[in-house]
């Protein structure tokens, strides 16, 4: 079943790689089939450990067991998938598109499951390197941009890498067993301090990257930036997803003491980035940067979260996270139909856009609104769960956090002002239409997702409920904070 | 009964949805028709616990639970007592009396749907906030109707200013929002609950004072921003470029005073920090002074009346940090009344005079339009506190001879009874140049009933609704102070001869105000008003200076992070350092690469040496 | 200083020789004398160390490196007269056809 | 009279390699030379298997010696087979299929020998037929160019490495490997000998600062014989030098500073690089570090340098056999005609670079994950950072030679052989799946 949700996507993939016509017709049927596989995942009973290719020295390399956490990134990234197939339908490098996005989703879903460090390492260097390549097919195709996306990850995961090496040779040089599953590396003993300090670091620089933690981030502006927008979608939606979960399953628990250490600076790189990234929306050059900025600032708020080490926060941080990948469909999405209309996204371009098309601004509008945290919206639940527990370990950080909020409606309203409000731009045709069928029915399953995460997060809390006491009880447990 | 408090909130909620979803089907005529039925349902529900609230003093109503992880739990919970009755009163019923207005108001106008949206979107929001029974709830509701408060204000988006308006509106709210947000951040830390009622027993029961005190403040910064309070006011005067329905409902009736409302839900947290509550007094007073100075000597008719509100909501924090929330909740009950009306009838006047705003363009309308000029005449006695047959006699002056007893009291005072004077003197002088004097005739507009009924509905609250509680020590009767005795706690009343000195000079002050306004209407048909004062017209350039510092100061900073920290250090100088050092070091090995051979084994021979070296250092 | 010690120095000049002429003369003959010097210095260590150790593997070795010297340089004169004639000169700078950093 | 075992593989070769030279008397026969050449390698293959952990006359064929061994074989024959398709093959065939089996003889002998002697023949052996390979009949101008300097250079290296062997004899007295004594390092000397070994296996290996040959040679040579070069003649230093450092452990200094200084150099190098043929050159000069760092993390670094030594091999060959394909002076990868052509290759060639760069599951990731194992092991952290930093580099030419359209209008013409796919197949099967038999290797070692 675990199996079926990799290598179905990699399947069709294959198909389509072989078989060109077919790429419109099957592409979101098996989307679908994907998202449902993955809602099975996660409501069916007990599904099986899944378990392959048992390597001496390595383990079982192909070593797939469902988590409520892992399950419910993976409905969320499966989600993720038929949003961006159909927003990119016009696209000419649909086919393509859609081979990249179903090799990375199943490499997502690898990511989520795999408890062999080898098999997460593998589909995280996949899920880069799908989605350099989707940055490259698409968009302005900008190969510079591709390139940096794919040096900082695989970078940082090789440093990864690195610090997870260690720990093996230091489980196995204990206990004589030598493998890469989770639960052995666990078992690894502590470094000392100051070891377990620079591993974490280098842990950090490889999954860090991917969310992209602060000082970590200059490849996102161009990345999202530049590739098509429902490229940045899945980007910015589900690619990151790997890399906070490989934060929370794998740095975290491996380096307990590591990461102890290191959270207060996180939350400080956090909230240094939250602002940053909003500062950097709000002079951004056009409507994708401002959507790629905008992405990144919530992404540290997600750190904040995660480095919080503290229950609230880390169940506000991951609810983000899928809250995110929503609001990520809808940002990039209605910029994908402006695209689509001819419209690059540059500022001087737009302008009084509401007159000719109302109903895509009443969207935008919505979807700007939930990006700005307001309540009763998906990213609301995540960004007060996080600073309010967040608060709780380190105020002023997490205060200074707080002032995105603030931030946040200049940055959103300005942007709005400039593309919706005003008098039309005389540059715009008068033609343009509203949405279609096809635009507005997306955009109207992603709002009343968006309704609900926000109005009642509740069931999606719950199934991060299970899971954080068992992994890192001694963490969460607030015996670290002293609460 | 606690059951159906949902629907309150409910129909104005499921109203804005319909519209959402099915507007476009059911067309601009069944979609008002619609959104106005929605506030009077929910004031049917009203009025049902209205009937049953002696017997039923408080409701509750746990909906669904919104968050829970570990110890924190934010429930969708509404409770209704008293304080929170008042509210939702004025709220659904100022509400569906604004829908019903905009009916013919803004007939045939652009946007009508989404500007009925967005008022049934804000009705809910409204009552979501003064019903919420825990913090968390009460920001959903308070930032709900800011996003309304932004949506129509910029309802004319095809001009870039009024667009401008409602960002700013939302913008200088959010800095409130914020520290808001921070406050119950920082409560939460401490107490770990955010249901209203357990937090402020917590507060009384174990106070922790430096945490309270950053709370207080935060909160408080919230509360004045909402309420358009000095420095916090500047939004309010620019978002007069939404409707004047919008500026009835929003920004005089309801959310406005949501700053209010907060200060008194929370009033044993601000009471439990020596001082704050003076200094909220402080700055309501002041505020009041201020905000009537510069109403004085505006020309727009919406400006002059938004300045009435910051000032009167000075009031009524004046009200809150003396000890009399109740005075302040009267207050804020007869201000809806008169405010909704007098913006609904300047509207009306506005759309006379062809969208013209200025004052002095205008004159001598009573008897083109007898109706109109007798409601304004009643709002504006409100306003202006006409002793004995206005309301806000009853209710503003209560609060300006309360203040003299507090602490300080002969500074709050004074500040109020200066601010009195000015309030009949503006109100006036408005009333005056708009309905008195030589005719200058306008559009012929008819009012149709759907515009008289909640003018004269208004008209009549305008004077009728303060003889709820007449002063201490009158015949007559006094329903209010003793009814919210039991929640708010005994209201500080001066009595006997001070009372009476107290209330005579509040008369006289009133009436001498109304005979400068006469004069400046004078003057300022001559062309020597005060709006020629510069000082006073720009508001005492708070705004100016604000504007000339903060946003520069904003996008500059955006702007240097971008190229300077982001391009330049980032990417230029971390990126491009390590580019350039790579590709400097390749340059170095390129030069081992020029094709000959004696350059080859130049590198052969040095890499040989440095074996060697090695060999060295080995042994 | 025994024999065996000055047969080291003479090895010892022979490299520093060949090396010269390895690095310094720009002609390709005088680049295969210098590696033919080498060779022989090579050579005369390994008859030094045969005498050292009385062991005849030195001789052995001896014979095995001129064999091995021999050889290559058999061929690398053919393609030497096979350059001259494409490319007419027997100078390192006939050959640099070949280069990195053309292509930036 | 009974000969060793050991030396079985090295008499069938020497044999077969007389043999190939008298195909080319007939012009009927000569078709069938590189054909024979490739039977002979795959018997060759068997018969080092055969021979596995037989030791005598001076050969010892350890593990690491027969693995490579076998691969050595398997490489030559898919050579000669690739080879056999080329347009090259068509002058003096017989002595084409002769001079590499004579290759894979050197080889053969360096990765078996235990003798300095040994060795030293062994060297020679592979290194002399590429005088005349280099510069085969019917290839370029510019390859007698890159022939010379080979010629000219490697005479310089094996005379430091004639002066190696005989300063170790000087000190140890021996030619054996591990000499009677037991230490390989008695002393000055032996240290200064061991030195000029490294000196000379490095500049065949390329390792920098003995790089500066390789990316003419990569350039300028006709791509079969690259093939060869770096499939089985590098292996095969690969092999002596596996040999050396597991008999001077207790000295990894040279090794680990080889290392760093070659991954650096070769992956700047290559990332200035337009040419695809020079880039692979330089390239091979950062993958000639990575095998050193293995090296240089002592007793456990043997296993993972033997790993990486075949590993390398394998993407050298999958990624020269679709180059090959080229006409010889094309500077980038013309995807576009390739992919329409030679599907298979191209994938094969697509995968080859992604392995190079280290992308998992190739084999490239495991050999690099092998050698970070064992850097760590050692503790020699900077070491393993480096290589890190350094194979995340190595993305950035790796990656835009696969996604780089070829600047050039014209579209080229291939050359054809039909059992190229075959041979392109199995390559992506090996590159693809060929880790899973890795760790069995492991435990064989």
């Amino acid at each position: 079943m675990l199996s079926a949700l990799i290598l179905w996507p990699w399947l069709v993939a294959l198909w389509l790689a072989g078989r060109a016509q077919d790429s419109h017709r099957l592409a979101v049927p098996a989307a679908l089939f994907e998202l449902l596989l993955a809602l099975a995942v996660l409501f069916g009973a007990d599904t099986p450990d899944s378990r392959a290719l048992h390597l001496p020295l390595l383990g079982y390399l192909w070593y797939l067991q469902n988590s409520s956490l892992g399950a419910t990134l993976a409905v969320t990234a499966a989600a993720l998938l038929p949003f961006a197939l159909l927003f990119a339908w016009r696209l000419e490098e649909f086919r393509g598109f859609t081979i990249a996005a179903l090799v990375l989703v199943g490499a997502l879903m690898g990511t989520f499951f795999s408890q062999n460090f080898l098999g997460f390492y593998l589909f995280y260097e996949i899920v880069a390197l799908s989605g350099a390549w989707m940055i490259l097919i698409g968009g302005d195709r900008d190969r510079a941009a591709a390139l940096r996306f794919l040096l900082y990850t695989v970078g940082g995961s090789l440093l990864l890498l690195v610090a997870v090496l260690y720990l093996y040779l230091r489980s196995g040089n204990t206990n004589g067993i030598y493998t890469f599953s989770w639960t052995h590396l666990a078992a690894a003993a502590a470094p000392d301090p100051d070891l377990a300090w620079w591993l974490f670091l280098a842990m950090l620089a490889g999954l860090a990257v991917k969310l992209p933690l602060f000082p970590l981030h200059s490849w996102a502006g161009p990345a999202y930036g530049r590739a098509a927008p429902p490229a940045s979608m899945l980007l910015s939606g589900a690619a990151v997803l790997a890399g906070a979960y490989g934060l929370i399953h794998w740095a975290i628990p491996l380096l307990p003491l590591g990461a102890l250490h290191f959270a207060p600076y996180g939350i400080l790189l956090g909230a240094i980035g939250t602002l940053y990234a909003a500062f950097l929306a709000l002079d951004a050059p056009n409507l994708r940067r401002f959507a790629a900025w905008v992405s990144v600032s919530h992404m540290n708020l997600v750190a904040i979260g995660l480095f919080a080490l503290q229950e609230q926060a880390v169940h506000g941080a991951l609810f983000l996270l899928v809250a995110h990948a929503v609001l990520a469909a809808g940002l990039f999405g209605v910029i994908a139909i402006l695209e689509a209309r001819g419209l690059p996204g540059h500022w001087d371009a737009l302008g009084g856009l509401f007159r000719q098309t109302p109903q895509l601004g009443a969207w935008m509008l919505f979807f700007f609104l939930t990006g700005m945290g307001l309540p009763g919206l998906a990213n609301f639940p995540g960004e007060f769960l996080s600073l309010a527990g967040a608060f709780r370990v380190s105020p002023w950080p997490a205060a200074i956090a707080a002032l995105g909020i603030l931030l946040s409606v200049v940055v959103f309203l300005r942007a709005y002002e400039r593309v919706m409000l005003g008098p039309l731009n005389p540059g715009i045709a008068r033609g343009t239409g509203d949405l279609a069928g096809r635009e507005l029915a997306l955009l109207w399953a992603l709002g009343l997702l968006c309704l609900w995460l926000g109005l009642d997060p509740q069931p999606l809390l719950g199934q991060f409920q299970g899971l954080l006491p068992v992994h890192s009880a001694v963490l969460f447990g607030g015996v670290a904070h002293g609460h | 009964m606690a059951d159906w408090l949902w629907l309150i909130p409910g129909f104005p909620l499921l109203g804005a949805l319909i519209n959402a979803g099915f507007g476009q089907w059911l067309g601009v005529p069944m979609v008002k028709r619609l959104a106005a039925l929605m506030p009077l349902l929910s004031s049917v529900v009203i009025l049902v616990i209205w009937l049953e609230h002696a017997t039923h003093p408080e409701l509750v109503d746990r909906v669904w639970t919104w968050m829970a992880v570990g110890s924190f739990v934010a429930e969708i919970g509404l409770r209704i007592d008293a304080v929170s009755l008042v509210m939702v009163s004025i709220a659904a019923f100022a509400g569906f009396l604004i829908h019903l207005y905009s009916q013919q108001f803004l007939a045939g106008d652009y946007g009508e749907r989404r500007y009925y949206f967005y008022l049934n979107l804000f009705v809910g929001g409204m009552l979501v906030l003064t019903m919420a029974d825990n913090l968390l709830l009460l920001y959903l509701g308070w930032e709900t109707v800011g996003l309304c408060s932004y949506a129509l204000v910029a309802h004319w988006y095809r001009q870039k200013k009024n667009a401008w308006a409602g960002r700013k509106a939302f913008v200088v709210t959010r800095i409130g929002d914020t520290t808001f947000a921070i406050g119950i951040f920082l409560l939460f830390a401490q107490y770990h609950t955010l249901d209203i009622h357990r937090l402020l027993q917590m507060i009384s029961g174990q106070p922790v004072p430096s945490v309270l005190l950053a709370a207080s403040v935060l909160v408080l910064i919230g509360a004045l921003a909402k309420s358009a309070q000095f420095p916090l006011h500047l939004w309010l005067p620019d978002s007069m470029a939404g409707p004047s329905t919008v500026s009835a409902l929003i920004h005089a009736a309801t959310m406005v005073t949501a700053g209010v409302y907060l200060s008194i839900r929370l009033l044993p947290l601000f009471a439990a920090v020596p001082g704050m509550l003076w200094v909220i007094a402080l700055l309501g007073a002041w505020t009041a002074f201020f905000a009537a100075s510069c109403g004085l000597a505006q020309v727009d008719i919406k400006r002059v009346l938004a300045y009435s509100t910051i000032s009167q909501l000075g009031y009524m924090f004046l009200a809150v940090g003396i000890g009399a929330p109740a005075l302040g909740l009267f207050h804020l009950l007869v201000h809806a009344c008169f405010k909704a009306l007098l913006f609904m009838a300047a509207g009306a006047v506005i759309s006379i005079y062809a969208e013209d705003h200025d004052i002095r363009h205008m004159g001598g309308l009573k008897n083109q339009q007898p109706l109109l000029r007798w409601t304004f005449l009643a709002g504006i006695s409100a306003l202006a506190a006409v002793p004995l047959i206005s309301a806000g006699f009853y209710s503003k002056d209560a609060i300006i001879d309360a203040s003299w007893l507090a602490p300080h009291g002969a500074l709050l005072y004074a500040l109020a009874l200066a601010a009195a004077l000015m309030t009949a003197a503006y109100a006036f002088r408005l009333y005056f140049l708009v309905f008195e004097g030589e005719p200058r005739v306008g559009e012929p507009y008819q009012l149709g009933w759907g515009m008289k009924i909640p003018l004269l509905i208004l008209a009549v609250a305008s004077i009728g609704i303060g003889w709820l509680q007449f002063p201490p020590g009158w015949p007559g009767p006094h329903l209010w102070l003793p009814w919210l005795r039991a929640e708010l706690g005994p209201t500080p009343e001066p009595s006997g001869n001070l009372a009476l000195v107290l209330e005579t000079v509040g008369a006289a002050v009133t009436l001498v105000g109304i005979w400068l306004g006469y004069l400046a209407a004078r003057w300022e048909r001559q062309g020597r008003g005060l709006s020629r004062i510069g000082f006073l017209a720009h508001a005492w350039y708070v705004d100016a200076v604000a504007l000339r510092f903060l946003p520069p100061v904003v996008y500059g900073g955006a702007r240097f992070l971008r190229l300077g920290v982001e391009h330049l250090l980032f990417r230029s100088g971390i990126l491009g350092g390590i580019r350039e050092g790579l590709q400097w070091g390749g340059v170095g090995l390129v030069w081992g690469e020029n094709g000959l051979v004696s350059r080859y084994v130049a590198f052969m021979g040095f890499g040989l040496l440095l074996l060697l070296l090695l060999l060295w250092g080995g042994l | 200083m025994n024999l065996a010690d000055i047969a080291l120095v003479i090895a010892f000049a022979l490299v520093l020789a060949g090396l010269t002429l390895v690095l310094l003369r720009r002609s390709l003959i005088f680049f295969l004398l210098g590696v033919e010097l080498l060779f022989s210095a090579a050579m005369v260590i390994a008859l030094v160390g045969g005498a050292v150790w009385q062991r005849v593997d030195g001789q052995i070795l001896a014979l095995f490196l001129m064999a091995m010297s021999g050889a290559a340089l058999a061929p690398t004169l053919a393609l030497l007269l096979r350059v001259r004639k494409a490319f007419g000169g027997s100078s390192v700078d006939t050959l640099r056809h070949l280069r990195g950093g053309r292509d930036g | 009279m009974a000969i060793e075992a050991s030396l079985e593989p090295l008499i069938l070769v020497g044999a077969a390699t007389i043999i190939a030279f008298f195909f080319d008397l007939s012009r009927h026969l000569a078709r069938w030379a590189p054909g024979f050449g490739a039977l002979t390698a795959i018997l060759t293959a068997a018969a080092v298997f055969h021979s596995r952990l037989t030791l005598g006359a001076g050969f010892y064929w350890d593990s690491s010696a027969s693995v490579l061994g076998a691969y050595l074989g398997l490489a030559t024959a898919a050579v000669l087979v690739f080879t056999a398709g080329h347009p090259l093959a068509r002058r003096l065939p017989g002595a084409l299929t002769g001079l590499s089996l004579t290759v894979l003889l050197g080889a053969l002998c360096l990765v078996s020998s235990q003798t300095l002697l040994g060795l030293f023949v062994g060297l020679e052996l592979q290194v002399l037929p590429f005088f005349a390979l280099l510069a085969w009949p019917g290839s370029r101008r510019v390859a007698l160019e890159a022939a010379t300097k080979y010629a000219l250079l490697a005479g310089l290296a094996s005379a430091l490495f004639g002066l190696g062997v005989a300063t170790l004899f000087l000190g140890n007295g021996s030619l054996a490997l591990i000499p009677p004594a037991g230490s390989l390092l008695t002393g000055f000397a032996s240290h200064l000998g061991l030195l000029l070994l490294y000196a000379a296996l490095a500049f065949e290996l390329a390792v920098a600062p003995f790089h500066t040959w390789v990316a003419d040679i990569y350039e300028g040579a006709p791509a079969p014989i690259v093939l060869l070069l770096g499939a089985v003649a590098k292996v095969g230093i690969l092999g002596a030098w596996i040999d050396l450092a597991s008999v001077s452990e207790s000295w990894t200094t040279p090794l680990w500073v080889l290392a760093a200084i070659s991954m650096v150099a070769g992956n700047l190098l290559a990332l200035r690089s337009q040419r695809i043929r020079r880039l692979m050159g330089y390239s091979a000069v950062a993958h000639a570090g990575y095998f050193l760092a293995a090296l240089g993390a002592g007793p456990l670094g043997i296993v993972a340098a033997t790993v990486y030594a075949l590993a390398y091999g394998l993407m050298h060959l999958a990624s020269f056999l679709p180059l090959a394909v080229l006409p010889e002076d094309s500077h980038g990868i013309p995807w576009k005609v390739l992919r329409q052509r030679q599907p298979v290759l191209a994938g094969l060639l697509a995968l080859a670079l992604l392995s190079l760069a280290g992308m998992p599951p190739s084999i490239g990731f495991f050999a690099k994950l092998g050698v970070l194992v064992v850097a760590i092991h050692a503790g020699l952290w900077p070491l393993a950072v480096l290589l890190a930093l350094m194979s995340a580099l190595s993305f950035a030419y790796y990656l835009p030679a696969i996604w780089r359209a070829d600047s050039s209008e014209r579209s080229p013409v291939l050359h054809h052989a039909s059992s190229w796919s075959y041979l392109g197949a199995l390559g992506i099967v090996v590159l693809l799946l060929g880790w899973i038999g890795l760790p069995a290797l492991l435990t064989v070692l």
